[in-house]
């Protein structure tokens, strides 16, 4: 393993949760929340962690990204903070 | 097959789950006999292995056949073993208790009402009987988890929010839990409770494992509604629907207690958390706070079950409280409270499931005149009540006796006057109802009814095993004796006073 | 310095797990819209997970899958600093099953909160409940 | 509410803090997690379990009990979506019906129906109308390699990452995109809510029944070796073919339970209209 993608994807990482929280559209935050598993997803590979990044990619990033943009359709997008 | 007891306890349930839900989609009307089946199965299974530990002393099973460290064992004492009668037989009175109002309320989703309810059972009992801290994470999520779908069914207003705050700070507790465990894990390498146990002394004062000790205890804490921590139980316990409630509130906080004493005895043993931590005065104290603060918030209440959950709340402080004294008399009080308060609770929460089946509201000024239209109902409520005080021929006065007693002996008078003081609350608390269904002239628009003073009770489906569970408050009173010298003082680990 | 830097190099993927865990209570705690809270909750999830994959991890080893040959040259050659402890990772599969199915439950909430008052800040709907 | 979310955040942050000092360093292999319980599985797994992804003989053997327990989880989480959002009651909405030939749309409310599968008119969502060739040609493709995939992972979980649940999930996605790019009741139509019901709870069942059905055997629960007495493996390899089997459970399991949870959600319950 690489070092400097190590803490090249960590960064990305924090970012892209930091976005996930303070972005004022909900739709936008669940794309920004799949980017977030699928940037641990690569993380945990990074690791050696096969099965536990492969569970993510599947599930994190992307049936929870579905429930996520399918309950924001029978929502709203809106959101004060 | 008597060797395989722990197990079929835990599976029975959760294969019936399986079958009611396939149940559900093909004939409804089997639901609730397989669900009562299986329940009464894990009955049987917990009264006999409470006789086999008594027999033949610590029962274990190995999952798989594989050796503990490696794979997940159970391990039954009797601490163990009591809780499980508890647990397993309120669900199965409760189950039988609730059938007709679960009939009424839920008339589509009967058999889905069933399955999430036997997982509950399920979850709660896995819980006490397992030997694996990372077992017991996965089944606190499926207690959890089943308690929040259960809790939101309730009244449509509100019971979804605080459901949904239920589980915010839920996954708060047990992702804290979780934390804690990982914490253990890394400093032992280890996940099975013995085998931490005998890995953790030569470690008592690193830093990990004093973390590991906080989060550990701060998320049982959140999830048993400690004082501080109580935020989510009110709401919660108040807008759940009554069959749902009548489960959850006499045995999810409990079991919660039993955990949290279970880490104590077996992960952490008595020795790092009273001799090494020195912490034991400090929660004293904070429990005798949320003993005082529960019994004032209950009388702030204007809703009979709201009143309850916040004698739920001062009663996790009895419990703590009790344990945290550090000695015989304070542990066995605490350990005979989880029995007794399990059995008040439903007695209370039946009582008013059956009031609510026949009254439109369950605010004070509903109550009206009920002792004539409900007067077995409310002969149990109070029962139930004077037990809650501490009256002497039920059971809560003894377990009151035996904290009261381990708080002097402690030295620790400031949690025998919270005790009392909320003794004394109570009687304010119980006495205001009896006085208004008592005393005071019938609904106005009931008045016609009242003249002539019919009687509306509930069903006897219901009436029945609130008469049974009104009967064992004055039973386990009795015999609370017996069952302090045979079942909990052998539990007590040996170096405590 | 160079002890600080070997300190560092020990233990940053552990402050970092931390940093992503507050970030998700912080989100909980003081974000007002449901959802938002939501988003809160998986990371701070995600976070433990990332935190138990760390432990599990070892300098230059490969990743915990077995080769097929090994079985007949007997245990004795399989080296265990040679693969990964594979025990976090199949704790936290499980976790990452009880993260979905959590959120999963908890979005139904939010949907049926927001079909009753067609909002999702807790304190627009606070204000209904309190005009009630 | 921020304020004093920030200062818990920050004591709790920093209580973590404290306690990484003692953690041993980073990816040391000789830390007490690596030593002490996996090494066990990593030297005997091939031998006791015929199995060479060491994850997937812990998942589903030496701790199969958690992940049976896990699943219940996953079916929990489904019967509580369902639970909670379902309405079984037909509601009388308004719909919307395009006839085919000439493009114009009817909107009828109350009871009146065209029937769902005229010939000469087809149902459209109020909301939404997912009308494009691009995207339902390319998932008409793509659905059964995903389909087919995901057959992969489940049966290849034994020698390579996934297993079960990753298996369940993709295919799982698969009828989801179907419900996507077709629309909802298109969906529905190739896979019932009753056979959907049916199946989580099946999944678990193999589960939970081939763990009960080693216990009628004699053994433990769980104890795949003891399907040795009843099928023609050596014990070595029962642990295989049991692994094998819990694995298929998972993924019927999982399989079901995220269709039922996205449907529940994308329609509010109603199975009607959705994304």
């Amino acid at each position: 393993m690489i070092p400097q993608l190590d803490i090249f994807i960590l960064t990305l990482v924090i970012v892209c949760a930091i976005a996930a929280i303070t972005v004022k559209d909900l739709l936008g935050c669940a794309i920004l929340f799949g980017a977030y598993s699928f940037m641990m997803c690569l993380l945990w590979s990074i690791m050696g962690s096969v099965d536990v990044a492969f569970t993510e990619a599947s599930v994190g990033a992307g049936v929870s990204t579905i429930f996520f943009v399918a309950a924001v359709f029978r929502t709203t997008r809106r959101t004060k903070d | 097959m008597s060797q395989h007891y722990p197990v079929l306890l835990v599976t029975v349930p959760l294969l019936s789950a399986f079958i009611i839900s396939g149940l559900s989609w093909v004939k409804k009307s089997l639901c609730f006999p397989v669900a009562l089946l299986a329940l009464g199965t894990s009955v049987f299974c917990a009264i006999s292995l409470l006789f086999r530990v008594l027999d033949l002393g610590i029962v274990e099973y190995h999952m798989g056949g594989w050796m503990p460290p490696w794979g997940i064992a159970y391990r039954v004492d009797l601490l163990n073993a009591l809780v499980l009668v508890v647990v397993s037989s309120v669900a199965f009175l409760n189950l039988f208790a609730t059938h007709k109002s679960v009939q009424r309320d839920f008339p589509e989703k009967m058999g889905i009402f069933y399955v999430l309810y036997v997982l509950f059972v399920t979850g709660l009992m896995g819980i006490t009987v397992t030997g694996d801290v990372f077992n017991l994470y996965v089944l606190l999520e499926i207690a959890s988890l089943t308690a929040y779908a259960l809790i939101a069914l309730g009244q449509p207003d509100s019971a979804p929010l605080a459901s949904l705050n239920y589980v915010f700070i839920g996954t708060i507790g047990a992702c804290f839990y979780l934390l804690g465990i990982g914490y253990l894990y890394i400093m032992t390498g280890s996940l099975n409770m013995a085998d931490i146990a005998s890995l953790l002394p030569p470690i008592y004062h690193s830093k990990a494992v004093l973390v590991a000790f906080i989060f550990c205890m701060v998320g049982v804490c959140i999830k048993m509604a400690f004082f501080p921590l109580h935020v989510w139980l009110p709401n919660a316990y108040t807008f759940a629907p009554n069959p749902a409630s009548s489960v959850i509130a006499p045995l999810m906080t409990k079991v919660m207690v039993y955990v949290m004493i279970r880490l104590v005895f077996s992960v952490f043993l008595p020795d790092f958390s009273f001799h090494v931590l020195h912490i034991d005065h400090a929660i004293v104290w904070l429990s005798c706070l949320a003993i005082v603060m529960g019994s004032l918030l209950a009388l702030n209440q204007k809703n009979i079950k709201r009143m309850l959950t916040y004698i739920i709340v001062s009663e996790i402080g009895y419990m703590v409280g009790g344990f945290w004294l550090g000695n015989r008399l304070g542990m066995s009080g605490a350990i005979l409270h989880i029995l007794n308060d399990a059995i008040m609770t439903l007695c209370l929460f039946l009582a008013v499931g059956n009031i609510a089946y026949k009254i439109r509201g369950l605010d004070f000024v509903h109550l009206k005149g009920l002792f004539r239209k409900m007067p077995i109902t409310m002969a149990a409520f109070v029962a139930a009540g004077l037990s809650v005080i501490g009256v002497p021929p039920t059971c809560g006065f003894f377990s009151k006796w035996y904290l009261i007693s381990g708080a002097i002996q402690a030295g620790q008078y400031g949690f025998m006057v919270a005790l009392l003081f909320s003794s004394l609350v109570n009687v304010v608390l119980f006495f205001r109802i009896i006085e208004i269904a008592y005393f005071e002239p019938m609904e106005t628009h009931h008045r016609v009814v009242a003249m002539r003073d019919v009687m509306e009770e509930a069903p006897l489906t219901m009436l029945v095993p609130l008469l049974i569970v009104a009967v064992s408050l004055v039973a386990v009173g009795i015999y609370s004796g017996n069952i302090v010298t045979h079942i909990i003082l052998p539990v007590l680990p040996k170096g405590i006073g | 310095m160079e002890a600080l830097i070997h300190h560092i190099v020990g233990k940053y993927n552990y402050w970092l797990y931390i940093i992503l865990m507050m970030i998700g209570l912080y989100a909980m705690i003081a974000k007002n819209n449901l959802i938002k809270k939501l988003v809160g909750m998986n990371i701070f999830q995600t976070a433990i997970i990332l935190f138990y994959v760390s432990i599990g991890c070892k300098k230059g080893a490969t990743i915990p899958i077995l080769e097929e040959h090994g079985a007949h040259m007997g245990a004795h050659t399989i080296k265990v600093a040679d693969y990964i402890n594979p025990l976090p990772h199949v704790l936290m599969l499980t976790a990452i099953v009880v993260s979905v199915s959590t959120f999963g439950v908890a979005l139904a909430l939010a949907v049926k909160i927001y079909q009753k008052y067609k909002t999702l800040e807790e304190d627009e709907i606070l204000m209904r409940l309190r005009e009630k | 509410m921020k304020k004093i979310g920030f200062i818990i955040v920050c004591l709790s942050g920093a209580l973590l803090l404290y306690a990484t000092q003692d953690f041993p360093r980073w990816g040391d292999p000789n830390s007490p997690a690596s030593t002490h319980v996996s090494p066990r599985y990593i030297q005997k797994t091939l031998e006791e379990t015929d199995v060479p992804n060491a994850v997937t003989s812990i998942l589903a053997d030496y701790r199969g009990y958690d992940t049976m327990f896990e699943t219940t989880v996953i079916f929990a989480a489904g019967m509580s979506c369902l639970i909670l959002l379902r309405v079984f009651k037909r509601k009388d909405e308004d719909r919307y019906y395009r006839h085919i030939s000439t493009g114009i749309t009817l909107h009828v409310k109350g009871e009146k129906t065209i029937p769902d599968r005229s010939k000469e008119f087809e149902r459209i969502d109020t909301m939404w109308t997912p009308y494009d060739l691009i995207i339902k040609t390319v998932s008409r493709f793509l659905v059964p390699f995903i389909q087919i995939f995901a057959l992969y992972v489940l049966a290849h979980g034994h020698e390579s990452p996934g297993g079960g649940f990753q298996g369940g999930v993709i295919f799982g996605a698969s009828l989801i995109i179907m419900a996507i790019a077709f629309d909802l009741r298109t969906a529905m139509r190739r896979f019932k809510e009753k056979i959907d019901g049916l199946f989580s709870a099946l999944g678990v069942f193999i589960y939970a029944g081939l763990g009960a059905l080693c216990l009628l055997l004699g053994g433990n629960f769980l104890d795949y070796k003891e399907l040795a007495t009843i099928f023609p493996f050596d014990p070595i390899e029962a642990r295989a073919y049991g692994i094998l089997g819990v694995e298929i459970g998972v993924f019927i399991a999982v399989m079901a339970v995220m269709v039922c949870i996205y449907v529940n959600i994308a329609s509010e319950g109603r199975l009607d209209e959705g994304l």
